[in-house]
């Protein structure tokens, strides 16, 4: 807890508390595992269950999920580029490719609302069918899961500017990266099991 | 915004009517209290924002006394109605409001804040560390369980409470069956308990993982820090489940999707799956750390160390594996083919193995000791024989096809209340006396206590045995009524009888916490008990930093071990450095009350109140987001005036035992 | 051990008011076969118990603190590898020993009972609503409510549904339970060994009605039975649709009998069948929330006569009728 | 820690077999002609070894002294996740009351 500093560890391993947040979060995105698991076996028990409304074939259109799918996978890319910059010192670098990063995840987003207003156009709500309850809500925790990290990296950003590159600012930096890899591991299950899956079907 | 005030107060009935007057009299009374001791500002320093985790622990505890209390009316009220057949003393709506309070009020409000109270309070202590990983995110847990607590008990004057039973099962407490807005309070105000939990399990892992002092391995951790560690994982394996699964019905019931329903193709018994899934794990949730209260109970009072430390690991370690893998044990009678219900028999009745290695690790624990029968070792004891009817009975339940003639009968009551009551509550209350002197500076009366114990385990017995061949006979639960010719009144009548008696020693317990407050001596030592652990070589009541030199441990039982070789009470004054403290906080209770807010206006089904409200929690995360708050330093002048106090007074305390 | 057992039932007998246990008095295969699995089991857990109990006393009597053994110092003592395993092996050997009959059990209480392998059953499908059951006989196209008639010594396969929440069916004398689920279907075979009147309930709670959802099974000689059924069709009225969406209400209600049976126009077991639910039936006290209008509800499709719900309404509360 | 290239390799290499296996994934999807079971197969072990990519590349979960705790934490709740959703799918599918 004390402020004892290693100056041979990365910036935001040097610190006992770092050390320990870091640890935490990794506990929390197992939780968070749990969480999606469970959103995926809702969906894998129900997501047959059209109710005489619309199926994934129906509705679904791969070329703009997979401009999503691109757009995340850019993003996490870059996120990694963030982190490595900032293992380098180079504030700079570093805080071009996360507001890029940014930028590309608001990218995610809005193309991800848009198609969900497509859906809902199209007759296709929460309330239509159990496949689609599920559906929407395992996309849609995972989006607003990507709002949260948004809306988190630019309390983020805001505090780098104020303070530079410090082990707490660094710490911090450290762990959205993690959450945002693990959105992006999520949207790939999501791709695969909701996405190509509906299509095969 | 949409809520019909003038409908909102539930009334009607004089006893609801009573209620709401006494709960107005007593906020007004608290109000008036407190500002006329000028209290308000002591409130809010010392405890409100306080991220202390023995304070925490503390106000855990309470909420636990106070949820008991309110739960085992509830519990007393269901016996009288069933006293006698066809009572009209409750209807039907009404006895099935209260079973299932009961339920939800026993196991999330009752047991786990006292487990998770006593956690708090000793798990740091017993590994040397200054606090928890996360001391302002372990108030936030408890702030954000005290908020779901009292959101889901206001249910019962304001809206109507929850009746679909404590675990709500679908479609029943879908919009379709039950439009009452009483169970939106189970889907959200556990939504809410349940996030706190959730954090406290990752506080605790960490805790745990990083902050025990030099020298303790895990294998050399006391056994109520590793059940703790264990209980943790359990925790956050097994809580994200019910996060889904609670805001999946809170959709159903808010927003029109089909999770659960019958209509456009919902899945009742997908909600039956998803809540046994985390329910089942949460079984061991509670019994976990209890397990560990009653290794340390009877290692002390037997005055020797626990038998077979190491398959004690392992076998909570196996529990807590094979408690995730049994959840369908709770359901065998969906007819999911005798394949799913032969694997689930056979998990379920291996976890028998771990927990027998451990009855019989505790028998030979006591086996060459000499046992010291204190309160809180009365309690160890009195758990061994009724544990294991509980547990024998739970195998006999764990075979599927048996449990085609026990499911939903009585049988099934009284076996989990031969688990959960001696396996948590004779646990909570080994610990209460055990620890009691620890967190307070003074001892619970022990002749009290034992009219406490001897009430509360031979009332215990006398309500629930009968509950057996009541099953067997062919009474279901959650009936309120029954008739005459059934032939079930004199079993009924003499489980009545036993629930007098244990009220009647939990009110013992009561009148002890209040006269001990009053008359007991204060000058009691540290270690009173002359117990084995770490958190009994620091003062009684512990000072806010711990320790004022974090001790070196070299074995189990580092404390015993210590005295023995006389080394305890020394502390060179060269020694003690400055100690970095965490600082208060006001953002964990301001949290709770936005959540609160935002929870109630979902209840009501208003739906922009609600997000209204829950802009405050975007402002606290925002709040917290920018708050470089670093704690601040404790000077070597303080520690060196506190640690003088009470080392001085030393040679005129008291032990209680030797 | 057996004396001890047996000395604990004496002891408990007078609590139990002379009534028997209905589950330790099978009254067909299907129930004895569970019998028969209790009471192994039972044995095995009493063992356990006398071992454990004997135990305890044993140890805490024996190494009791007395004054003179004030300041007595116990040996340290950290385990014994033999003796840990010891009591890991045995529970493992009994839990096999109850594993395999638990399995065999199962596996067989998913086909008919022995001796009736070749026989045809009679096939009586179940509704459950709330708060009643309903029991159509296709065969012999007939329908009852809260009660039903079966040959004695003949083969029943009971398909089991609901028509609204989850029930459980229970004769505890004759099967192990089984819940009946909307849009499922679950299968129960039954054979009752002689005539008698057998009681039967919903064990799974559902809401205000459910302490009384309670039903009648009556085993009758073939004869009878046959009798039963000529008499019924002779002067039990038609069950027109009308008549069952109102039996589908949530109400209790005594016994029914009709000619025809439901089947004709809905089984509530086909994943596609129509859901008929009636939320505004459920208006409990307190605040109320929001009703969602379900398309594929059968109102939504069929006329309900507005006046006899009304009435129906009326009496849906906390009180009970019929039965 | 063990970043001291002055280019973030390990990045780039990641990043292209994220894409390759994204993209053979779909094609498998929707060229390939074989059995529904056969692509889901397929794809499913696309997706389990792209998350590994994730974990080991981006999100270094072996770094740091907690290392070994971070792969036991992220092995173990990948158990519970296979437990909860083959569990559940498995348990409401099977025996009578499946439809």
């Amino acid at each position: 807890m004390s402020a004892n500093v290693n100056h041979s560890l990365p910036l935001e391993y040097q610190t006992e508390q770092n050390r320990l947040n870091i640890l935490g979060f990794w506990i929390f995105l197992g939780a968070e595992i749990v969480l999606f698991a469970t959103l995926f076996a809702v969906y894998g028990v129900l997501g047959h269950r059209y109710a005489g409304g619309p199926t994934p074939s129906d509705i679904f259109k791969l070329n703009d999920v997979l401009i999503e799918t691109l757009l995340l996978l850019t993003s996490s890319f870059t996120c990694g580029l963030a982190v490595f910059f900032m293992r380098q010192r180079d504030m700079k670098k570093m805080l071009v490719w996360f507001i890029i990063t940014l930028l590309l995840g608001a990218g995610f987003l809005f193309m991800e609302i848009r198609e969900f207003i497509h859906y809902v156009h199209e007759g296709a709500t929460m309330q239509t069918s159990a496949f689609l309850s599920s559906f929407f809500v395992l996309l849609g925790t995972h989006g607003a899961h990507v709002t949260f990290g948004i809306i988190w990296a630019i309390m983020l950003v805001i505090q780098l500017l104020q303070r530079g590159l410090t082990p707490v600012t660094a710490r911090k930096m450290f762990i959205i990266s993690l959450y945002w890899h693990f959105l992006d591991v999520v949207w790939i299950f999501i791709f695969t099991f909701v996405y190509l899956k509906g299509m095969v079907a | 915004m949409g809520i019909k005030w003038n409908e909102i107060f539930v009334g009607g009935d004089p006893l609801l009517v009573g209620s709401q007057i006494a709960i107005v009299l007593t906020v007004v009374a608290i109000v008036v209290g407190l500002t006329y001791f000028k209290k308000w500002g002591w409130l809010w320093r010392e405890w409100l924002t306080t991220v202390d985790h023995k304070k925490i622990g503390i106000m855990y505890i309470l909420s636990g006394v106070l949820m008991f209390f309110r739960g085992g009316m509830d519990g007393l009220l269901m016996k009288a109605q069933t006293a006698r057949p066809e009572m009209n003393f409750l209807d039907a709506q009404h006895y099935n409001e209260i079973f299932t309070t009961h339920g939800v009020i026993m196991i999330l409000f009752m047991a786990m804040p006292f487990l998770i109270g006593l956690m708090n309070v000793v798990v740091p202590l017993q590994i040397g560390a200054r606090d928890v990983a996360f001391p302002q995110l372990n108030a936030l847990s408890f702030w954000l369980f005290f908020s779901g607590a009292m959101l889901f008990n206001i249910s019962f004057v304001v809206g109507g409470s929850p009746d679909a039973g404590w675990t709500s099962y679908f479609p029943l407490a879908g919009k379709e069956f039950s439009l009452g807005i009483g169970n939106n309070y189970y889907a959200i105000a556990l939504q809410i308990a349940g996030l706190g939990t959730l954090m406290t399990g990752i506080n605790f892992i960490v805790t745990i993982l990083k902050m025990r002092a030099p020298g303790m391995t895990l294998m050399k951790m006391p056994m109520f820090t590793w059940t703790t560690f264990i209980t943790s994982i359990i925790i956050v394996a097994a809580f994200p489940i019910f996060t889904v699964a609670l805001a999946l019905m809170t959709f159903d019931r808010l927003y029109g999707t089909h999770f659960f329903t019958l209509s456009s193709g919902g899945s009742d018994m997908l909600w039956a799956n998803l809540f046994w899934l985390w329910g089942h794990p949460e079984v061991y949730i509670v019994i976990l750390p209890a397990f560990g209260i009653f290794s340390e109970v009877i290692a002390t009072f037997s005055r020797k160390t626990l038998f077979g430390y190491t398959s004690m690991v392992v076998s909570i370690v196996g529990i807590a594996f094979l408690s995730m893998i049994v959840w369908v044990h709770h359901f065998y009678t969906m007819d999911a083919g005798p394949a799913v219900n032969s694997f689930f028999s056979i998990t379920t009745m291996l976890i028998a193995v771990p927990t027998g290695v451990k009855i019989f690790n505790w028998l030979f624990t006591m086996r060459k000791g000499r046992i010291q029968f204190t309160t809180a070792m009365l309690w160890a004891l009195a758990f061994v024989p009724n544990f294991v009817i509980g547990g024998v009975t739970g195998v006999m339940l764990a075979m599927a096809a048996a449990d085609y003639q026990y499911h939903n009968t009585l049988f099934l009551v009284a076996h989990f209340h031969y688990v959960l009551i001696p396996g948590v509550v004779f646990a909570v209350f080994a610990g209460l006396y055990y620890w009691w002197p620890k967190m307070f500076g003074f001892m619970l009366n022990e002749k009290l206590g034992k009219y406490h114990f001897w009430l509360f385990t031979i009332g215990f017995n006398v309500t629930f045995m009968p509950m057996f061949f009541l099953g067997l006979k062919g009474a279901v639960r959650r009936a309120y009524t029954y008739s005459a010719e059934s032939g079930f009144a004199p079993l009924f009548l003499v489980s009545a009888i036993g629930s007098i008696i244990l009220a009647i020693g939990f009110a013992v317990f009561c009148y002890n916490i209040y006269w001990s407050f009053r008359y007991a001596k204060r000058n009691v030592s540290h270690d009173p008990w002359d117990a084995r652990t770490l958190e009994w070589m620091t003062a009684s009541p512990v000072q806010f930093y711990n320790f004022a030199v974090v001790p070196e441990v070299k074995q189990l039982d580092a404390f015993w071990h210590m005295k023995k070789r006389g080394e305890t009470l020394t502390l060179k004054e060269s020694d003690i450095k400055k100690i970095h403290m965490p600082s208060n906080s006001g953002l964990p209770f301001y949290m709770a009350v936005v959540f609160g807010i935002t929870g109630f206006f979902l209840v009501f089904e208003a739906h922009i109140a609600a997000a209204v409200a829950a802009i405050g929690i975007v402002i606290g995360l925002v709040i917290r987001s920018f708050d470089y708050n670093d704690g601040y330093y404790v000077s070597v002048d303080e520690i060196k005036r506190t640690e003088r106090t009470w080392r001085n007074v030393e040679g005129g305390t008291e032990n209680h035992v030797g | 051990m057996k004396r001890l057992f047996a000395l604990v039932i004496a002891g408990l007998l007078p609590l139990l008011g002379g009534c028997e246990m209905v589950v330790f008095q099978p009254q067909g295969p299907a129930a004895r076969s569970i019998t028969e699995l209790i009471n192994w089991s039972i044995w095995w857990m009493l063992l356990v118990v006398v071992v454990v109990f004997a135990l305890f006393v044993y140890i805490v009597w024996k190494y009791r603190d007395r004054p003179e053994r004030q300041g007595e110092e116990p040996p340290e003592e950290h385990g014994s590898t033999v003796l840990e395993i010891v009591w890991t092996v045995i529970p493992i050997l009994i839990v096999i020993a109850l594993t395999i009959p638990t399995m065999r059990t199962l596996y067989d209480l998913e086909k008919p009972p022995k001796g009736y392998e070749d026989e045809k059953p009679l096939v009586i499908h179940v509704t459950s609503a709330d708060w009643k059951w309903i029991f159509s006989y296709p065969e012999q196209n007939i329908e009852t409510v809260n009660y039903v008639n079966i040959p004695a010594g003949r083969l029943v396969l009971f398909k089991m549904t609901s028509a609204s929440t989850m029930q459980s069916f229970w004769v505890p004398a004759l099967a192990g339970q089984k819940y009946t689920m909307n849009k499922m279907e679950t299968e129960l075979y039954v054979v009752a060994d002689r005539p008698g009147s057998y009681e039967g309930r919903n064990t799974n709670f559902n809401g205000r009605g459910y302490a009384h959802m309670q039903f009648e099974v009556l085993a009758q000689t073939p004869q009878d039975f046959e009798k039963w059924v000529q008499e019924v069709k002779q002067t039990a009225p038609k069950l027109t649709k009308e008549k069952y969406e109102q039996l589908l209400l949530p109400t209790h209600l005594g016994r029914l009998t009709f000619v025809d049976t439901h089947l004709q126009w809905v089984n509530h077991a086909d994943p596609h069948s129509k859901t008929y639910t009636n939320p505004e039936l459920y208006r409990g006290h307190g605040y109320q929330g929001k009703i969602f209008i379900r398309e594929d509800n059968y109102k939504n499709s069929s006329t309900c006569n507005d006046e006899e719900q009304k009435a129906l309404e009326s009496d849906s509360g906390g009180e009970h009728h019929g039965h | 820690m063990e970043h001291k290239s002055k280019y973030p390799i390990s990045h780039v290499v990641g990043f292209l077999f994220s894409l390759v296996l994204t993209f053979v994934a779909v094609f498998v999807t929707l060229k390939m002609n074989v059995s529904y079971t056969i692509v889901m197969w397929i794809i499913g072990s696309l997706a389990v070894i792209q998350a590994g990519l994730q974990l080991f590349m981006f999100m270094h979960v072996t770094e740091g002294e907690d290392g070994k705790t971070n792969v036991m934490n992220m092995a173990y709740a990948v158990f519970v996740a296979i437990v909860i959703v083959a569990g559940s799918i498995w348990v409401l599918t099977s025996g009578h009351a499946a439809h």
